[in-house]
């Protein structure tokens, strides 16, 4: 019961935050939305046993890919965004197609009408670290180091990227002192 | 005792809530935003499956979603700093030319 | 330790090496020259200032390389009002110059050393703005002191100390 | 919605990836009342801009208003960390338009009291210095220290910081009893105290980082721009005015010019180090044999005669007066005297036109052409060397604006 | 699986809220307290490095100077400059001070102890993942900055903001990973378990904690990066007063204010407590002695050595200097990170082969 309470509570704050990150004109208020709903996710993994993942998604998701785009909204300045004509044939085609997805989504997993699983709160079936590490550096250990090659691409991608054109050159260290004027 | 159903609706509703984002936002930035909704979507759902079947495998591909969108994440955002300094511009309406 | 008089005369002065230099260089720039009190002030005309500055740096002699202070002062009523004072050291002689460049009242401007120095660029603001004499070819030529709205120039002679009430 | 205020001169940023900073005139790295116009891309410095002019109090024309003793107190205020140099630039510029000989008792004490001025002054340096870049201690360690100067110039001058002390012709008053005592307990015990800040900061790593290498200034871009004192002799220009031009005496000490060739924010720390210990072997050395005698000139015309013979002397009365009321005429001339204040040269270039009131006084004032210094330092450079720069040039605003 | 610790020795769900609102009323008036009184330690302790008195005013040595500061708090203006975005204006302070609250109460201070019959531990609520929250709940500590600066619309609150965020994130790293030879040893993530793990002597008499078994390296690492992480000299770059003013917080005052200075101090302390957790052996010391002693001296221990961690805090900011902002970078990727990497690897391998 305490379980169906808390998903519900979670669920709908997922709901409205991911919501006003739509209704949101500035991207430092989508952004905080976006927070919230990876907030209220990592409850929902903890109702579903999956504690690991819950703090990873805390740490990984709202603390460092987050942070990022709150970074970069703060260095470029963006500012509210503005309507264009574009926007506008977006919403009109747009709204009516994802309703109908939601909707046919919505309609086919309910219509399967599953049996509740049976799982109590503190029961058995916990992800705690030792089980995925386990996993991860087991059976899944080739997956696991190509994700880190993935990353390190990613870094030095980042870095040619964002590094300013070469103009200007850094803090120039000083030349060698010159001779004594006598 | 929550129907795993109930899970994977909430699932599919933030994916489409995503979708939505991608289609009618116009900032770059909150675009990238909603493709992160539509993972952390499809996350939910991994995490449920996971539950029903009682197996890792689930949780353990979660992990791997994570690490793709960080990576995705640093060369993204990488890439729109990039954008905006020629453009001067975050709006993808007027983003609409391949090169730089 | 009484005080010597003056020297004013430009022949008794000739064998100093700097004012020699200048006037081996062009004898009408120099319009006058004084040793007062062990001091050498050598007036020189208006258009041959930043010359007079360039030849007596570059000089290998005389070496007067580096600027202390360009100053001003007003003799109000008297004319030429303005005298734009120079003071020169050599750093590797330690010695003394000083140089005078005298204005009238209805034209003080007078070129720009910056080019030769150019820790010219705070003095002559400063005079700019507390005297109203105008360098030209200063790269920056605005009031330093005072607000940049502001009416006279205070130091001269026919400013009130108190100022205008 | 409220009115932004905007102050001129304004600085218009000149790239698009560049925005500019106003630093100041309330910051807490300005010393004082500099404003700093910055135009920064990112962190680093594109363009400096220095704004003055917030302390101008026109010192200058006061001058002009005022008799040639008058004029004495005036000085003080033109850099109030070292107010006895001052005193001394602008009484020896009058006493060589008077063409006076100051009794030798004199001059030692005004070496004496010019070095502790000195120490003072590079003391209230070395603490906001490190205090900029981050070390809190050593600022109320050197303030522990400038205390006791503070003490010495009280004894002497009844004053702490504005303290009048030197007159034309001599000095103010006989130095109480038991100074010299004082002050050689302050010679004494002050180079265990500067080794006490070098344990602080010479050797510290986070002080090496922050000080070597930054805010370069090359000696022909020091000269070109009119650099003096420890910042010039920082980028290894050997000129000390006290030595190679001695004034007051100074040729009676010995003492060691410090130069350093490495023209950084650290040569410049170091250069003022070792002043701070070689002023003190100077009051050292002026300790040892006071030349007894009069501290005052015998010039009964321009330096006011004792108490005690103004009130039992007739001619000494009516000098007083007439000195008092009238001033003294000063034979028509002109004198720039420079000496070497703790920043740099300060001249004082004194017009007269034989009136007992100077016709023009002028103050070359060193922080006045260090501060041009600024911007070829900190170009290109982080914000956070601005403010080592700026410490390391020490500027005093009082004297930038006079 | 929240393991809300329902056990058999609790009576019902209602026993359990009321000692956990206790537990937390408790906890939060003794951190606010812990908070106040390390400003006056800090101020006090300053003082006497610089030769000078500190506080001592209000009270007998100072002490009630806390409440001093607080009613000047409360009673100044609380400023709204005009073009402050105002809604996270107004949230970045009480978000810093939330989370850093927060953190707190996962840090066990002793053991557990059973009042009337109903066993509890000391703390608000043990979770067998903690140390993880904890860390989660510290990496979002810099929205608190970061939409401060950027909220204030001001030039030095968006520098101080860009680089507090650039900064935290960057450490957060090293912290991380300075963090991981001291998992791998105790092979949990529970911070009772971890300290758990520390009890006893090796040797006869040399205690085991982490730090006297191998991972005084990962603790230099931790205590730099703690520092970083809190904005504190040497690291204090977000807030250089000589530099920006006062970075993210220039344009705050009052409340406000007062809300980010708390929030230092209690990230500060909640650094400490966890240094104290995982490197000196938590609330285990030295002493035993009659059943009541037993009951108080862990929270001695604990509280000593906390004390002890933000001494050095106080210590280190009397006499260091402070870095440059590319120099705090460099240090931070180029030297405590590898550092930390190193001590994973070599830690790790030490743990392989005694297996």
């Amino acid at each position: 019961m305490l379980q169906l309470v808390l998903f519900f509570v979670f669920g709908t704050i997922a709901v409205a935050a991911a919501v006003n990150l739509l209704a949101q004109r500035h991207p430092i208020n989508s952004a905080l939305s976006l927070i919230v709903v990876m907030a209220s996710l990592a409850a929902l993994f903890l109702l579903m046993g999956a504690e690991f993942l819950a703090a990873i998604q805390v740490i990984v998701y709202a603390g460092a890919i987050m942070v990022l785009f709150v970074f970069v909204i703060m260095l470029l300045n963006a500012g509210a965004e503005e309507r264009t004509p574009g926007s506008r044939v977006a919403m009109l085609l747009g709204f009516p197609a994802v309703v109908l997805l939601a909707g046919s989504l919505a309609w086919t997993l309910l219509a399967r009408n599953p049996r509740p699983a049976p799982v109590a709160l503190g029961g058995g079936f916990v992800g705690s670290p030792t089980a995925i590490a386990q996993l991860l550096f087991r059976d899944f250990l080739l997956p696991f180091e190509v994700t880190s090659v993935l990353i390190l691409i990613a870094i030095m991608g980042a870095v040619v990227l964002a590094s300013p054109p070469r103009t200007t050159a850094g803090a120039a260290s000083p030349e060698p002192p010159a001779k004594r004027e006598r | 005792m929550v129907p795993i159903s109930y899970y994977l609706v909430l699932s599919a509703i933030l994916f489409s809530l995503g979708v939505v984002g991608f289609l009618i936002k116009r900032n770059l930035i909150t675009l990238f935003m909603s493709i992160e909704l539509m993972l952390n979507a499809v996350n939910l759902a991994f995490v449920a499956f996971a539950w029903q079947w009682k197996s890792l495998n689930g949780q353990v591909f979660v992990f791997f979603v994570m690490v793709v969108a960080a990576a995705e994440a640093a060369v993204g955002l990488a890439i729109i700093i990039a954008v905006f300094r020629t453009r001067e511009t975050l709006n993808v309406d007027r983003v609409n030319l391949l090169k730089l | 330790m009484p005080l010597a008089p003056a020297i004013t005369d430009l022949d008794q002065l000739k064998e100093r090496p700097a004012l020699a230099r200048l006037l081996a260089w062009n004898p009408d720039a120099v319009e006058a020259a004084k040793l007062d009190r062990d001091e050498l002030t050598i007036v020189v005309k208006r258009p041959a200032i930043r010359e007079a500055c360039a030849i007596l740096r570059d000089d290998g002699k005389l070496q007067f390389n580096f600027l202390c202070d360009i100053t001003c002062v007003d003799w109000y009523p008297n004319e030429p009002r303005f005298e734009v004072v120079y003071h020169l050291l050599s750093v590797p002689r330690q010695q003394r110059l000083r140089l005078k460049v005298r204005l009238a009242g209805d034209d003080p401007s007078l070129e720009s050393i910056t080019s030769v120095w150019p820790s010219a660029n705070f003095f002559e603001r400063e005079i700019y703005d507390l005297f109203g004499v105008r360098f030209s070819g200063h790269p920056n030529l605005r009031r330093i002191m005072m607000p940049e709205d502001w009416e006279g120039h205070p130091l001269r002679k026919d400013y009130p100390v108190e100022g205008y009430r | 919605m409220p009115q932004m205020f905007t102050p001129s001169p304004t600085l218009e940023a000149t790239g698009p990836s560049t925005m500019t900073l106003n630093m100041g005139p309330q910051h807490p790295s300005t010393h004082g009342v500099l404003r700093l116009l910055l135009e920064i891309d990112g962190e680093t410095v594109v363009r400096l801009m220095p704004d003055i002019g917030f302390l101008h109090t026109g010192i200058e024309k006061t001058c002009e208003a005022k008799f040639y003793q008058q004029a004495v107190p005036l000085t003080d205020r033109i850099d109030y960390l070292c107010p006895l140099t001052n005193n001394l630039c602008y009484v020896l510029a009058v006493e060589r338009l008077l063409g006076l000989e100051i009794p030798p008792r004199a001059q030692w004490l005004r070496v004496m009291l010019n070095e502790l001025t000195r120490i003072n002054s590079h003391l209230v340096w070395l603490g906001t210095h490190a205090l900029d870049i981050g070390a809190m201690s050593v600022f109320l360690y050197c303030f522990r220290e400038r205390e006791d100067t503070l003490r010495i110039f009280e004894m002497v001058s009844g004053q702490r910081m504005m303290t009048s002390y030197f007159r034309i012709g001599g000095l103010a008053l006989e130095p109480p009893l038991g100074m010299f005592d004082t002050v050689r307990k302050f010679v004494n015990r002050f180079p265990s105290r500067v080794d006490e800040y070098e344990n602080l900061l010479t050797a510290n790593p986070i002080w090496l980082r922050r000080t070597k290498g930054v805010a370069y200034l090359a000696p022909e871009d020091a000269i070109a721009l009119g650099a003096t004192g420890p910042t010039l002799r920082a980028s290894g220009v050997d000129i000390d005015l006290r030595r190679d031009m001695p004034y007051t005496g100074y040729e009676k000490f010995q003492f060691k010019v410090p130069i350093s060739h490495d023209g950084d924010v650290f040569a410049r720390y170091i250069v003022r180090v070792e002043e701070l210990r070689e002023s003190n072997e100077i009051v050292r050395q002026t300790l040892e044999g006071v030349p007894e005698g009069p501290i005052k000139a015998d010039a009964p015309k321009i330096v006011l005669p004792d108490r005690e013979k103004m009130k039992t002397q007739m001619e000494a009365l009516i000098y007083h007066f007439k000195i008092v009321t009238e001033g003294f005429p000063v034979p028509a001339g002109e004198v720039y005297q420079a000496v070497e204040s703790p920043r740099g040269e300060m001249g004082y270039y004194v017009v007269s036109d034989g009136s007992p009131k100077p016709y023009r006084v002028h103050v070359r004032a060193p922080s006045f052409a260090n501060l041009q210094a600024l911007e070829t330092m900190c170009k290109g450079r982080l914000i956070a060397d601005v403010v080592a720069a700026i410490g390391s040039i020490d500027i005093v605003l009082g004297e930038v604006d006079r | 699986m929240l393991r809300l610790y329902v056990e058999e020795k609790m009576l019902s769900i209602t026993t359990f809220v009321i000692v956990s609102v206790i537990k937390i009323v408790i906890a939060l008036a003794v951190l606010l307290t812990a908070v106040a009184y390390t400003v006056w330690l800090e101020r006090k302790l300053v003082g006497r490095i610089q030769n000078r008195w500190g506080p001592q005013r209000v009270g007998p040595f100072g002490l009630l100077q806390p409440l001093a500061d607080g009613a000047k708090f409360i009673f100044k203006e609380d400023l709204t400059p005009p073009y402050v975005y105002k809604p996270l204006y107004i949230a970045a302070p009480i978000l810093s001070l939330v989370l850093a609250l927060t953190s707190i109460s996962l840090v066990p201070i002793g053991n557990w102890v059973t009042v009337r019959g109903v066993r509890t531990p000391l703390e608000i609520t043990d979770v067998n993942i903690g140390l993880l929250i904890i860390l989660g709940i510290t990496s979002l500590s810099v929205y608190g900055v970061a939409l401060a600066g950027w909220s204030s619309n001001s030039k030095y609150s968006l520098l101080g903001s860009l680089r507090a965020s650039a900064q935290m994130v960057s450490y957060e790293i090293a912290l991380g990973v300075s963090l991981v030879g001291v998992l791998i040893m105790s092979g949990s993530l529970n911070l009772r378990e971890i300290v758990d793990m520390q009890g006893g002597h090796m040797a006869g008499f040399i205690p085991r904690w982490n730090i006297f078994r191998g991972q005084i390296v990962a603790f230099f690492v931790y205590l730099a990066a703690a520092f970083a992480e809190t904005n504190r000299v040497p690291f204090d770059l977000p807030e250089a007063e000589t530099e920006l003013v006062a970075g993210y917080h220039t344009e705050y005052s009052s409340m406000k204010f007062a809300m980010f200075f708390m929030a230092e101090y209690a990230n500060m302390i909640t650094a400490a407590s966890i240094a104290t957790l995982l490197f000196l052996g938590g609330w285990h010391g030295p002493l035993g002695g009659p059943w009541w002693l037993q009951a108080i001296l862990p929270v001695f221990w604990f509280a000593l050595k906390v004390f002890g961690f933000i001494f050095l805090y106080i210590w280190i900011r009397g006499t260091l200097p402070r870095f440059r902002y590319d120099q705090l970078m460099a240090f931070g990727w180029k030297f405590l990170f590898p550092i930390a990497v190193a001590n994973v690897l070599v830690t790790s391998l030490i743990v392989a082969l005694q297996k």
